[in-house]
């Protein structure tokens, strides 16, 4: 069941310039979330954004009634966010989408850029828990935009490409010489930039083999009321926040 | 106890507080977060003889106190809402009104006549005023003649309340709403969205893939109210009125400048909750200036 | 450089900012503020033939992300205008357009010929869309026939750039954009504000002495930039367009939208050095996206 | 001339749960201000609070370089503003308006109510400084509504009347003793909620004195751009902001 629940700022872990990780706390219970869950955050302190913004919920901690989101600063909304102080209320709609599929799986590459990374610890830590093998592939930029690998590095290899080389392989995600080598994983997940999504969908089908992803999309609620939020698929528009964000991209018409 | 209800021909609502058709879904997407019973009534998601995919994405984008939609009345078409989705909501002690659209006036007369036989509905929202369609829609809503064909076609085929919903997008609308007032219309709500635009500088391209789209919010709430008051003041029927409602004192305001029933929109995709919040500010206020009814605010600007 | 210049017939301009009418006094009350002789030109308040006093107080609502006014054209005359104002300013380095306003079509006129004499002054407003006076104004705006005929008027008394001020109160703007580029105005602006009300719900009096009044600000500049785009398109004459321009981006997209000139207004009033932002603003977009020309952005909105 | 001036906040003084006083410092020089002058401020951290709001000075400091203000929360814009924090920056127009006229004054009444004593500080200041002899009559609803007494004390003799009767006089300005008594004074100031300077003014006429009364009024610029807050005098419709604050009551026409 969907809720709507009011959370305490908590803690800001800075990544860097425009990245961070917020923390939110409640005094009361927090729901169930699966990886791929998003939730729709009321941005406090700026009546200049109108509407609520979307967040893939990062981690979640059920004993400590924390719930975390990694964000980048892209816009108003973002940045706002970015700068909350002790007592700020942040109203929070969650859990909202469906999750990844996981049943079948025994060899997982998970394949992320940018802020797309987020739904990747939740995803992960239940992949390892069913016993699923893991390596997570991202790319980045630039050495200092590669974030979150201590937490990757829990839960299975890490490989990295850097455009200008500064870290792991050089090059984009999609260059990267695990798919050169003969390709070992039996499912993909991926999240991130629409063209790094379609890109690795394309190798997908190249290797015959399942691919989910996560897509980002303009919302005004999040939850199936205004049919804003549409993705084309072979099955005609199907709304991302309510039927994705995680869709077999071998149903998508993108 | 501030009396609450509201009759509109055979539609009976506990109290003036709706749904805006397209905002509220088919009310189900907010059972999670809110008692639907507590409602005036659901104006539901926008119908059409068949089938819609709607316009392609992107579909929303945000502007200054508001928001622009290009939908494009995606939906299932008329029979899957009788056969599939009403059965799930037709019992929810709310009316349940469905909004009709469609490309002819032959489309809408089919869509009415099929609502026509569904006992639970007291009422029918004749959509007229969809700027983001490229045939029928906001073009019957914009020309007199044209809005009184329409109106008088589905009248024929329509023996409950027909509500015939304005677009703002015209010169006089008081015009409008005498035209199919004269031709049968029990209510007229206003407004649909307005037409607008928005464009990302840095691209060079629209924010929407239609180019144009329907603004709502808190933004055009001014000239929604100028326009609900001049036809307040033009016709006899019930006025239905909206746009931009974020909260009690905006509804207090749509109705004392002559609305009957108010019509909750965007404020839903940013707190699911505000229809049954907005319910509580009115009854509050009636408390607080010793209204007795809440029909008594009706129209009940003070101009001298 | 970026080049900057602009002309409308006889109107030379060195930039495409200028100030919008009502907005920007008649320059004097900025000069402590910014120096004038970098504004492309200053639009100044709506000149009728006698002195009239305006509406009754109170004449100013603030609304979200917009505000309304019923000032009611307040002015001291065209003649007092022209011989103790204008001297004032007439010096400075930028172009001095007045915004020509009438009660009857012979009003506009009288009004015009006294304007025509000037010869510092290169072209005229003529402002068909006042929405807040009872006679004249929005009326001749709002309706293609009177629209066309004060425009043919006031074209025959006027020898030098015509601009037509538009309102956006009508169903097709772009009717009486080619109505009055077909009796020979050289340029048209839009819009003019927007008719809307505000109510106090506790009072349940209107916010505005006049209850109705003209709603300016980035709450309308969607509607505004949909409306430049339309004419753009529906006309050869050269567009200038405005509402709700608060800083660079938004004057850039009524650019890309058609516009050829951009009209500042209520954002003077929050940052009365706006408009020197502004030109800078433009500039430094023409750099980073490589745009020598800032003509080449009129109507550059990427569609496809 | 008038400026544009980016100030720091430095402090507030709570007066009581509705009223405060803001100081606000610069490491610029201060412009010269009058009695009477007011301020547009822009709020800071309030996107929704379109315009800027008016505010009359209530004192300046030339040698700290600080500039108060006396506000009284009533609606979203003075409630944001009393929530400034350290560092935040206040952008500031001023000095707007005319000011009292001083000269030829002997025995002044300064009548206020309600934030209208603003400008009473100043223009008790000057008055003093040119050898006026002052009496404040401050009118409030409630002892706790009558503030700045310790501040008007120093200037001369302060004088109260609460509706409630919990200090000085009961009932209304209008009613005080001071009126049914000789009466001495050559001049009042007044300022505060429109009818209170009405009744101040027909009484006025009647003692065949001058009265000045800074008035309020909706305003879009406060600079004379907008022709917005007119004020209707016998000479026709005066703007309040550039004509004003300041009018003689035997011009106005209210
Ligand atoms: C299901 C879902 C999950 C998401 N998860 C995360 C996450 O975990 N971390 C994170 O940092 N971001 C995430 N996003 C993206 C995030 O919602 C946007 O970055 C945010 O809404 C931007 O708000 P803003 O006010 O900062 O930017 P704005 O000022 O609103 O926008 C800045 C620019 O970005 C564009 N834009 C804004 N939002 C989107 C969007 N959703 N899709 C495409 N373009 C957009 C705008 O058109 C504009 O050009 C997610 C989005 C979705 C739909
Ligand atoms: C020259 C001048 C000097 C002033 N000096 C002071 C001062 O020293 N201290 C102080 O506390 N206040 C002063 N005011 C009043 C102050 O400007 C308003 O209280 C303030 O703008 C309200 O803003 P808000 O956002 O809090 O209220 P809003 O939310 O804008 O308004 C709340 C309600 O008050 C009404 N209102 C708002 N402003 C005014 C106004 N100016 N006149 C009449 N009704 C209004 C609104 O219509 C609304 O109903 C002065 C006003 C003027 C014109
Ligand atoms: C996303 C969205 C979809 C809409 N779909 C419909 C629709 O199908 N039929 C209709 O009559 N109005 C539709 N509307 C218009 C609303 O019912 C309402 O008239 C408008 O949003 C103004 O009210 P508001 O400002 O409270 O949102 C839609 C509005 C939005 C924002
Ligand atoms: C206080 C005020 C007074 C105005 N007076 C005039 C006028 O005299 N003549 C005119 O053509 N437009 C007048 N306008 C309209 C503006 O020129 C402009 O069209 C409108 O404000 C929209 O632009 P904006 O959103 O940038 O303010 C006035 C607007 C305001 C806010
Ligand atoms: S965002 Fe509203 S339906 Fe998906
Ligand atoms: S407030 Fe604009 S002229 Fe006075």
């Amino acid at each position: 069941m969907k809720r709507i629940q009011d959370f305490k700022f908590k803690e800001y872990k800075w990544l860097n310039y425009q990245n961070y990780i917020l923390t939110l706390k409640t005094t009361d219970t927090i729901a169930e979330i699966k990886p791929g869950n998003f939730a729709e955050l009321k941005i406090p302190n700026a009546p200049d954004v109108f509407l609520r913004r979307p967040l893939s919920v990062l981690d979640v901690d059920h004993d400590e009634n924390t719930i975390s989101f990694y964000v980048k600063i892209i816009g108003k909304g973002t940045e706002k966010l970015g700068k909350l102080r002790g007592g700020d209320k942040v109203n929070v709609i969650y859990p909202l989408g469906n999750s990844f599929s996981i049943n079948g799986t025994n060899k997982a590459l998970l394949v992320g850029g940018g802020s797309g990374i987020a739904p990747f610890i939740l995803l992960g830590r239940e992949l390892k828990q069913k016993g699923v093998e893991i390596t997570f592939l991202i790319g980045a930029r630039t050495k200092e935009d590669v974030l979150l690998t201590n937490e990757f590095k829990k839960l299975g290899d890490v490989l990295v490409t850097t455009e200008d080389g500064t870290m792991g392989q050089t090059g984009l995600v999609t260059h990267h010489s695990v798919f050169s080598e003969e390709f070992q994983f039996d499912k993909i997940y991926t999240c991130g930039p629409d063209p790094m999504m379609k890109a690795i969908a394309e190798i997908a089908v190249e290797k015959g083999v399942d691919c989910e992803a996560s897509l980002e999309n303009m919302m005004a609620c999040g939850f199936g009321a205004c049919l804003c939020c549409v993705v084309e698929t072979h099955g005609g528009n199907k709304c991302v926040c309510t039927e994705g964000p995680v869709f077999n991209t071998k149903d998508l018409a993108w | 106890m501030v009396d609450f209800g509201i009759q509109i021909k055979d539609l009976k609502l506990k109290n003036p507080v709706t749904t805006a058709s397209g905002t509220f879904g088919f009310g189900e997407e907010f059972t999670d977060f809110m008692d639907l019973n507590k409602l005036g009534g659901i104006f539901v998601k926008g119908l059409t003889l068949k089938h819609r995919e709607g316009n392609p994405y992107p579909r929303m984008a945000e502007t200054p106190s508001g928001m622009l939609n290009a939908v494009g009345l995606q939906n299932k078409g008329v029979d899957y809402f009788i056969n599939t989705i009403y059965p799930n909501i037709k019992d929810f002690d709310t009316e349940i009104i469905p909004n009709v659209n469609g490309s002819t006036i032959e489309d809408y007369v089919e869509v009415t006549e099929k609502l026509n036989e569904i006992e639970g509905i007291h009422s029918i929202e004749l959509n007229i005023s969809c700027p983001n369609v490229k045939e029928g829609g906001m073009a019957f809503g914009v020309s007199c003649p044209s809005a009184i064909a329409v109106t008088e076609a589905v009248r024929k085929a329509y023996d409950k309340t027909l509500i015939v919903k304005l677009s703002p997008n015209v010169t006089d609308i008081t015009e409008i709403a005498k035209g199919v007032e004269s031709v049968g219309a029990d209510a007229v709500s206003l407004v649909n969205t307005f037409l607008a635009m928005a464009i990302d500088a840095n691209t060079r391209k629209p924010l929407l893939s239609t180019i144009t789209g329907g603004l709502s919010g808190p933004a055009i709430k001014p000239i929604a109210l100028r326009m609900v008051w001049q036809v307040f003041n033009a016709v006899q029927i019930p006025v239905i009125g909206m746009c931009g409602i974020m909260n009690a004192t905006d509804a207090i305001e749509f109705i004392l400048a002559g609305s009957t029933v108010i019509q909750i929109g965007t404020a839903n995709f940013i707190d699911p909750q505000i229809s049954v919040k907005i319910i509580e500010g009115i009854e509050l206020y009636c408390k607080q200036q010793n209204v007795d009814a809440v029909s008594d605010l009706i129209g009940a600007m003070v101009t001298k």
